[in-house]
């Protein structure tokens, strides 16, 4: 008996000791840099090893105390030798759902696309908004806007071999709009001469061959010669040379396709969705094991437009990791080049107090060394909550008798209830800026002089007790509703539980639930028209106010207004004016009008347009930012 | 009955049984979590929809899609797993060694621990060094697995790596820069044995290191169960009168324990071990998503977020299969060590 | 005349406290226990609730100080509070996992164990379809349809959970209806389900209370690693598994979010196991005789 | 003229031995092979035989705990091999079994009362007064109303036989069937109990069926004794008789084995060579045939005919034949 | 004298109290003679041989008394020397065969195992595989010593696939090899049949008389007794309460316990009328105060309920009783 009441002494004094150890040292001041980690770390260190005495403790504890006081002992200048000059590492999040050009419509797959495929026009360097011919030497746009000539560059091999030319050019966007696949990008090429309504048809499995055959005897695209092509549309289409330059029409070898499956009318090459070999770009995928993929540098790259890309890397690895910590560890320990580091992880490399009262970057003193952080860089990326004017059942799929977001007032409150400033602040530490409509910051057509949305919470509580008589709610007898999200996206999930919370807060009979649904699930409810409001977010496909003011604000065709239930026949007309308006100064004033009808509708709280950094060793050289590059441009980077 | 006859036997129940799984398999991968919600984003057109209904098969009625999933199954069409990017065979193939790997990597380690632990514990019953590895292995049943992981995660990762010490890796199952360099050609899929055979000692140690941490999580969960169906049998055994026999007959005390008793008290571990070894085959999801270890256990959690239909097919399947296998191996095994078992 | 059955109670009582003055450890883990159980009651008084059901996102990732002991998790909640008000919900689906279980196991494995034959054939079969189908899977397609919320997980939980009772139920059953005095009341002609329930059910019961007890730590574990994997609810609902896993992100900077959430697991678990093993001693007929 | 109250004739059980793939019947155990006998009213007849002799299994058909393969049981005068639901319920009203272990045999979770009320509730007797009757049942076995309310861990082991007794008599039976009724108990406890029962058949005249290994108590209490060997019966005659001049060779070499408390006695003791032949081979010829002193070859070929040897004793052996 | 046991007192803990198993167990063995230790369930017999062979369970504790085995106190040895002893000088055949050997062992194993340890010839052979051999061979000829039939093939078999009396021949097989000069046999015979156990003691009876063995024959059949051995001891409640010539203890014992179990022995050998003991055996957690069958004597005395009687001699037997010794 006196042996059991020993052991259970012992084990009580070590459980005592440890947590007792790790409060001590977790109450130490919090001053968010590595070292403090460090410390807290050791406690924890402490309990999971579960040290077995006293003193072994008390001694972590010390030795914890001390390392905050020290500060990094490391003096050297900028210059540490990278161990892998030849050899690029960045760790991301997520892999590429496809690498083929024609199918891929996510971020990681484009990446791998534009650094080993490339297209007949591209973005100048730095620039979001100058396309330049890149494959082609120079274009002609017919009178009517309805047809563009291309002149090819001359000399350009694939990487397998075949030369590049204009039956390439064929193949390639032939090739796009024949898979057409409906969750694809495909869609862009919509303007080209029977596409939109072949791809249609093809993705409706009504087309025959016979269709196919006849569409491309309605010339679309003309071969006129080797290296002269010419694209017939439908209508006159401004932002088609954006499209030119978007990776759906990026070029691959016709032999090499057609050496591994060729084209099937409506279906996916298996093949080419899983390698990247046979482009003209500077790189090459060579392998794509499990969140692991290696792209091999081009040897023979053609140089680009300006004759002066020319990849310095031999290797780039790109590694999916899912852990931040993970990625910020790896970066700073040397081995990945570039990291993502999400916001919550930022305050690890950079100083907040500066960043937060001057917005300038500036890299901790102790990681200076090694890490260099850049930006703010604005994004086209926009978050927002919806409100659905006309939730349904999911199940009946009868419009439900709860209807509070026709009412305006209830709409209004909801915008007012956004605490904003905090969101930027706390959540989202400033990467991120309140956008002013569904047209971001930094493109054509935003206007600075449109008033933002104002955070009021006594408005909010004034608006719903009137509201809620007559929408049938009160303190005394409440209502709840359900706000989703998708699972996993931080940032959406503290904007939904932050308006939550403050509508709960208010007690004025509406209780806010917040449930976390994963993607297809959430999409599914979505297209139910389920969803009473949510959180989401818009990412552009071309740079083009095109891309928001339809998703937004067409009632028959937006992606949004279709699912919440809102339609505007004058705000349709408008937008459709606004496309074909060559005139910048006009179609400004029509954007304009557009953004205010929709701001005062009050159908979408519009949280945060975000803004990117970048983070990278400080060994890297080369790396610039292009708002509309899906990732990152390897071939004029270099180490060391 | 002879033992193969009833091991063909278990094989007629064991296809019955899979069935049974395909059913429920198929029931739910289809009807509950309806596919099409995978394959229909927000930019689809609703026209689109019946073809996309139509290409998967979706039109047809529910029996016949069954039939054509059967027919599937056996014929190794497993489909295309969207969230591995690849044919769902193929991701098998990369992912279903690693797991293996990962689970012998544990299992090795439950059992050279667990099972001297568990006769210590015996031997020593009602002493203070029994009550230790008692609390040891409850907590070992006791801990939730994401916390261990995290904890091991961050105090044999994270921290070295903060401090500049040599660190163990916290992810993936080799480093890939290394692997870029040394590269090792896929013969059993297993890294470290293909690797060794081709000679190649950096990748082995590196793909042990990657081992280490994931594999210690998911062995210390286990070390408590072995520990003490170890212990209780082996305590059981002790008691038994046969013990007495080989004591009153003059045997050495050492020979006593460590041949008469242990063999007995083996049987019940055996059993249990071959049960666990099947169990971190299949259940190794939350271990293998920490470490992002590529494994199956990650892929199925990914495709169940994602409704992935065909890749959580392929798992349960595989997983069933894994299960109803090892329960025949294990009863098989049970026969051959108690020669008192007749069929 | 009850007192003598309370009588034979508070004998039974008596002689298992007996046992388990004698091991400190059952003791402890009892104590741990009804720490539990006592935060899980009263937990709504000790906090305030609504704490758990608000963000203050300036006050996130605090670290533990004299005003939040344990820190802040990233949503700006006391940690204690939300540790203390996530008991209820996970004895809560403790609890209801086991309980439904078993009855589910009791009904399945008592037919298909005392009848035998076909019945228990086809009962049996179906049950390890249930068994070899790997049982988080089904969890998650589960939560995952039917959506985060406490009920569900539970759903989902005793979904998975009952064949495992059930097969055993039935080999307790085919072991004790083999024993005398079921022959014995055959003989008297007292009925089959009196039989089933009256007389085999509690001698096939007992032995599974150490097994259910055990269990409950088992429960309390599985849900908080499907709430680690996404599958808990949502944000404003605390439990400790997606409190825990809410620290996943935050393990650099704010180790603390998972780390008392995970102890409290860890405790409860071990808690519930230690009694179990307790009550091994307790109901073993070798102490007993 | 005396009534038999329970008549078995040409009692045959074969229990199947299920094998192969396909869970067929690939063999019987050959328990019980054409057994006749018969008990009669107010008198115990006991069945001897050693482990595996089909005693035990004779007394399950009884009661019908298992159904006979093939022969009939016939009590008082009709024919219950067959009868079920209601006829069975009626039946066993008059017939009850006591059981080796009286531990096992008790629900341990049940105190005296209530195993006891539930048969007088199932059977709808003594309706308003069980509790008395319960009481009064306690009294007969020689046990005080304090009794009822304990459970069968908290009684001693004669005491649970008692517990055991009066519960099969609370139907108020016509025969009993005693399975080893004191195999577990000590021997100055045995006493106790055999004298109980000696003592209650004189009051209200049960009938007992005696299973037994032991000779002694065979000779105690039986009135009349039935010999079995393998399943067969071998030698069936009064006790008595059956002890003065005992004619199988396995009666007298069985009879010759039981050890004796007297160390003056000093007898020639017959040692049987052999042991008891698997039950699994069918009997076709005399089962003894193997360890028998006095085998001859007609013993290997046929089963020995019933010999009768007058006043009631038969025998079965081809050396009386 | 060859074995002298001296006032044993011995201990269970368990978690329902203290169980005073054994309250001052005495008696003398003799060489070449066999003393039958009678007694029912619970009285302490097989502790006693337990006790002798030192092999009572962890929670058993003998708190005093001396075993003295040919002029050596064997509760001072060390474990090492006890286990030579038990191996080459006292053997012991256990109560239930089929529990007694190991099931997962072939006969063979365990046989050659017991023979290779203790065998004095086997021990001194270097060459392993020779030493089998001779083992092997030396089984076989125990083997047929107790008339098992097909020795070499029993030796190949499981425990599981021999009947129980060919079990219990192996025991005794196994007991015999090893030359013992003492043979506990723990009721060595009670799971058998009738017939079988005639069979069983009478090869135990050859093999005494051919090796003139001192037997310590446990067991509750007092016929046993009477056929087997010349001195009886019968035991209640953890103590011996008489003890003599088989002859004087069975035909006129002088102790009311013995008194009482012939009374209550249904016999075959002649007609009587059957009276049972009063009362049940005490629980050893809390034994009755004196003498420990007070509560079920006819005779008790009101000294019977205060002190425990000392043992006396009584026309040649030794009885614990206050009725004798004049007092």
């Amino acid at each position: 008996m006196r042996g059991i009441s020993r052991t259970i002494l012992a084990v009580a004094v070590i459980v005592l000791v440890v947590i007792v150890g790790a409060v001590a040292v977790l109450m130490q001041p919090p001053t968010p840099t590595i070292t403090t980690t460090t410390t807290t770390t050791t406690a924890t260190t402490t309990t999971a090893t579960t040290s077995t005495t006293i003193t072994t403790t008390t001694a972590t504890t010390t030795t914890a105390t001390t390392t905050t006081v020290t500060t990094s002992p490391t003096t050297t200048t900028t210059t540490i030798k990278p161990p892998n000059p030849d050899t690029l590492v960045q760790e991301t999040i997520g892999e590429p759902d496809y690498v083929d050009p024609a199918v891929d419509y996510e971020t990681a797959g484009g990446e791998i696309i534009m650094n080993v495929y490339e297209t007949l026009m591209w973005y100048d360097g730095e620039s979001a908004t100058k396309v330049i011919p890149w494959l082609a030497e120079s274009y002609q746009m017919s009178a009517d806007g309805k047809s563009y000539t291309f002149t090819l560059r001359k000399g350009i091999k694939f990487h397998d071999g075949t030369p590049f030319n204009a039956k390439a050019v064929n193949y390639s966007i032939v090739r796009a709009i024949l898979i057409a696949d409906p969750n694809g990008p495909a869609w862009m090429l919509g303007p080209l001469k029977g596409a939109e309504e072949l791809m249609y048809s093809i993705q409706d499995g009504v087309a025959t061959q016979d269709d196919v055959a006849a569409w491309l005897a309605s010339k679309p695209i003309e071969v006129l010669d080797e290296y002269t092509v010419r694209m017939n549309l439908d209508y006159p289409y401004s932002p088609w040379l954006s499209v030119l330059a978007y990776t759906v029409t990026a070029i691959v070898s016709p032999t090499y396709v057609e050496a591994h499956g060729g084209i099937v009318v409506g279906e996916h090459n298996e093949w080419m969705d899983r390698h990247a070999e046979a482009g003209t770009g500077p790189y090459i995928l060579k392998s794509w094991e499990p969140n692991v993929l290696t792209l091999v540098r081009n040897d023979a790259y053609w140089g680009g437009p300006k004759g002066n890309i020319k990849p310095v890397l031999k290797t780039v690895i790109i590694k999916g990791v899912a852990d931040a910590n993970t990625r910020l560890l790896d970066l700073l320990k040397g081995d990945a080049d570039f990291a993502y580091v999400p916001v919550t992880h930022i305050d690890q490399l950079i100083d907040m107090t500066t960043w937060f009262n001057e917005k300038k970057i500036v890299v901790k003193p102790e990681v200076a060394d090694k890490v260099r952080v850049t930006g703010p860089y604005e994004t086209f990326n926009l978050d927002f909550i919806a409100f659905n004017l006309n939730i349904k059942d999911e199940i009946t799929k009868q419009p439900a008798a709860f209807q509070p977001f026709r009412d305006i007032r209830v709409r209004k409150a909801f915008v007012y209830a956004f605490d904003i400033d905090q969101y930027l602040r706390d959540v989202v530490k400033y990467f991120a800026i309140q956008p002013n409509g569904p047209v971001p910051k930094g493109m054509f057509g935003y206007n600075p002089s449109i008033p933002t949305q104002q955070y009021n919470l006594t408005k909010a509580k004034e608006l719903l007790l009137q509201a809620g008589p007559d929408l049938g709610f009160s303190p005394q007898n409440p209502k709840t509703m359900t706000l989703y999200y998708n699972t996993g996206n931080l940032a959406r999930e503290k904007a939904a539980l932050l308006i939550a919370s403050a509508i709960n807060s208010l007690n004025v009979g509406l209780v806010i639930q917040v449930v976390p649904l994963d993607w297809p699930a959430f999409l599914a409810k979505q297209r139910a028209r389920a969803l009473p409001f949510f959180v989401l977010g818009w990412a552009p496909d071309y740079v083009d106010p095109d891309d928001y003011l339809i998703p937004f604000g067409h009632g028959q065709k937006g992606t949004f207004p279709i699912v919440i239930g809102y339609n505007n026949p004058e705000l349709n007309t408008l937008i459709e004016q606004q496309a074909v308006e060559a005139d910048p100064v006009k179609r400004q004033a029509i954007i304009d009008q557009i953004v205010n009808t929709l701001n005062s509708e009050y159908i979408y709280l519009w949280t945060a347009q975000a803004t990117a950094r970048h983070v990278e060793r400080t060994w890297v050289k080369g790396w610039y930012y292009n708002p509309a590059y899906p990732g990152n441009y390897f071939a004029t980077i270099s180490k060391g | 009955m002879k033992l193969y006859e009833y091991s063909i036997r278990r094989i007629f129940l064991l296809i019955f049984v899979l069935l049974g799984v395909t059913i429920l398999t198929f029931y739910l991968s289809r009807i509950v979590l309806n596919p099409l919600g995978a394959y229909v984003t927000e930019r689809t057109r609703p026209e689109a929809i019946p073809a996309i209904e139509k290409r998967l098969g979706l039109d047809k009625p529910f029996y016949i899609q069954y039939i054509i999933y059967l027919q599937d199954l056996v014929t190794f069409n497993w489909g295309w797993s969207r969230v591995a990017h690849m044919p769902v065979i193929e991701a098998l193939f990369y992912r279903f060694p690693a797991t293996v790997e990962l689970a012998i990597a544990s299992f090795i380690i439950i059992i050279l621990v667990g099972v001297p632990l568990g006769i210590i514990s015996a031997l020593k019953n009602n002493s203070v060094v029994d009550h230790a590895i008692r609390i040891f292995s409850l907590t070992g049943i006791s801990i939730p697995v994401f916390w261990l992981a995290l904890t091991l995660q961050y105090s044999f990762s994270y921290l070295p790596k903060v401090a500049g010490l040599p660190s163990l890796p916290s992810n993936g199952r080799v480093d890939a820069l290394l692997y870029q360099q040394y590269p090792v050609n896929r013969i059993t899929g297993l890294m470290i044995f293909d690797s060794l055979i081709q000679g190649n000692f950096i990748i082995a140690s590196d793909a042990l290191l990657h081992l280490i941490l994931p594999a210690m999580t998911l062995a210390f969960l286990s070390i408590g169960a072995v520990t003490r169906v170890a212990r209780s049998s082996m305590l059981e055994v002790l008691r038994q009168d046969y013990i007495s026999t080989a004591r009153a007959y003059g045997l050495p005390e050492r020979m006593v324990i460590y041949k008469y008793a242990l063999k007995n008290a083996m049987i019940p571990v055996t059993t249990l071990s071959g049960l666990l070894f099947g169990g971190l085959l299949a259940g190794a999801i939350i271990t293998e998503s920490i470490f992002a270890f590529p494994g199956m256990g990650q892929l199925t959690v990914f495709a169940i977020s994602s409704n992935d239909s065909y890749t959580i097919m392929a798992f349960t399947v595989l997983a069933s299969f894994i299960y109803v296998l090892i329960n025949l191996l294990v009863d098989i095994v049970y026969a051959k060590l108690d020669p008192r078992i007749k069929y | 005349m009850k007192s003598r059955q309370t009588r034979m109670f508070l004998m039974d009582l008596k002689f298992a406290l007996t046992l388990l003055r004698k091991n400190k450890l059952v003791v402890s883990g009892f104590v741990m226990v009804l720490f539990f159980i006592f935060l899980a009651l009263f937990g709504d008084f000790i906090v305030d609730p609504n704490i758990a059901k608000s963000v203050d996102y300036p006050n996130a990732l605090k670290p533990p100080s004299w005003e939040h002991p344990f820190g802040t998790d990233d949503n700006g909640r006391d940690i204690v509070a939300m540790v203390v008000l996530a008991a209820k919900y996970d004895l809560a689906i403790a609890l209801s996992v086991i309980l439904a279980s078993i009855g589910v196991g009791i009904l399945v494995g008592s037919v298909s164990g005392y009848f035998g034959g076909i019945i228990d054939e086809v009962i049996m079969r179906i049950t390890d379809i249930f068994l070899a189908f790997p049982g988080l899977v089904l969890a998650m397609a589960i939560a995952t349809v039917l959506g985060r919320s406490f009920t569900n997980l539970m759903l989902a939980l005793i979904i998975v959970w009952w064949s495992g009772y059930a097969r055993i139920m039935r080999g307790q059953f085919i072991s004790e209806r083999e024993k005398p005095y079921v022959a014995a009341a055959k003989i008297l002609s007292v009925p089959s389900w009196r039989i089933i329930f009256r007389h085999i059910l509690p001698n096939a019961i007992y032995p599974m209370l150490v097994v259910l007890t055990m269990d409950m730590g088992g429960v309390i574990l599985t849900a908080a690693g499907l709430s680690f994997i996404g599958l808990g609810p949502s944000p404003f609902e605390p439990e400790w598994g997606s409190l825990a896993s809410r620290g996943a992100v935050y393990l650099f900077q704010a180790p603390w979010i998972i780390f008392f959430p995970g102890i409290m697991i860890l405790f409860a678990c071990l808690g519930f196991n230690l009694v179990g093993d307790g009550l091994r001693d307790v109901l073993d007929p070798r102490l007993r005789r | 003229m005396v009534t038999e109250v329970v008549k078995i004739e040409n009692l045959t059980k074969h229990f199947p031995i299920v094998g192969g793939i396909l869970q067929k019947t690939i063999g019987y155990v050959y328990a019980v092979n054409d057994v006749t006998m018969s008990v009669r009213e107010g008198e115990t007849h006991g069945l001897v035989g050693e482990s595996g002799s089909g005693k035990t299994t004779v007394g399950r058909i009884i009661v019908k705990l298992t159904n006979p393969t093939s022969g009939r049981i016939i009590f008082d005068g009709e024919d219950i091999t067959r009868v079920k639901g209601e006829a069975l319920r009626n039946y066993r009203r008059k017939v009850q079994m006591v059981f080796q272990d009286p531990y096992a045999s008790m629900n341990p979770r049940m105190t005296v009362k209530s195993a006891l009320l539930e048969v007088m509730k199932i059977h709808s007797m003594h309706k308003g007064s069980e509790y008395e009757y319960a009481t009064k049942l306690m009294e007969r076995v020689g046990m005080s109303e304090e009794h009822l309310y304990r459970y069968p861990h908290e009684l001693s082991g004669g005491q649970r036989q008692r517990v055991v007794i009066a519960r099969a008599l609370s139907v108020e039976p016509k025969f009993i069937v005693l399975d080893e009724p004191t195999a577990s108990l000590d021997v100055s406890v045995q006493a106790q109990v055999l004298d109980l029962l000696k003592e209650l058949q004189k009051q209200y005249s049960y009938s007992y069926l005696l299973i037994t290994h032991n000779l002694a108590i065979i000779k105690y209490i039986s009135h009349r004794t039935t010999v079995m060997y393998r399943g067969v019966w071998v030698e069936t005659a009064p006790t008595q008789e059956l002890f003065k001049n005992p004619q199988h060779p396995y009666t007298i070499a069985l009879m010759s084995a039981v050890p004796v408390p007297d160390p003056t006695l000093r007898r020639e003791k017959i040692i049987l060579k052999g042991e008891p032949p698997n039950p699994i081979e069918k009997v076709v010829a005399c089962p003894f045939q193997d360890r028998c002193p006095y085998v001859m070859d007609v013993c290997r070929e046929k089963m020995p005919p019933d010999t009768d040897l007058g006043s009631e004793h038969l025998v079965r052996c081809w050396l009386r034949a | 004298m060859l074995l002298s046991v001296r006032d044993l007192i011995v201990e269970f803990y368990t978690y329902r109290g203290i169980v005073h198993a054994l309250n001052g167990v005495s008696f003398d063995l003799d060489k070449g003679e066999v003393l039958g230790l009678a007694g029912e369930t619970g009285s302490g017999k097989s502790v006693t041989a337990f006790s002798i062979q030192r092999l009572l369970p962890a929670n058993a504790k003998i708190v005093s008394g001396k075993i003295v085995f040919d002029g050596v106190d064997l509760l001072e040895l060390s474990e090492e020397k006890m286990r030579e002893i038990r191996g080459q000088r006292i053997a012991t055949i256990f109560q239930d065969p089929h529990t007694y050997l190991n099931p997962v062992f072939k006969i063979e194993r365990q046989f050659l195992d017991v023979l290779k340890y203790n065998d004095p010839e086997i021990k001194a052979l270097e060459n392993k595989k020779e030493a089998e051999r001779i083992a092997f061979e030396k089984a076989v000829e125990m083997l047929k010593k107790v008339k098992m039939p097909a020795p070499e093939r029993v030796l190949k078999m499981y425990p599981h696939e021999l009947s129980g009396g060919m079990k219990q021949r192996v025991l005794l097989a196994m007991a015999y090899s090893l030359t013992p000069d003492l043979i506990i046999a723990d009721e060595a015979t009670t799971a058998l049949d009738v017939t079988i156990q005639a069979q069983v003691l009478e090869i135990m009876k050859e093999l005494q008389k051919e090796k003139n063995l001192s037997v310590l024959l446990i067991t509750h059949d007092l016929g046993v007794i009477a056929e087997n051995c010349q001195k009886a001891a019968i035991m209640y409640a953890g103590r011996v309460v008489e003890i003599g010539d088989v002859k004087k203890v069975l035909i006129s014992p002088k102790h009311p316990y013995t008194q009482g179990l012939l009374k209550a022995l249904p016999r075959t050998d002649k007609e009587v009328e059957l009276v049972g003991i009063p009362g049940t055996v005490p629980d050893l957690v809390n034994p009755p105060t004196g003498c420990a069958f007070n509560l079920r004597c006819p005779y008790a005395k009101e000294i019977c309920r205060t002190k425990v009687p000392p043992y006396t001699l009584e026309e040649g037997s030794t009885v614990a009783c206050y009725l004798y010794g004049g007092k």
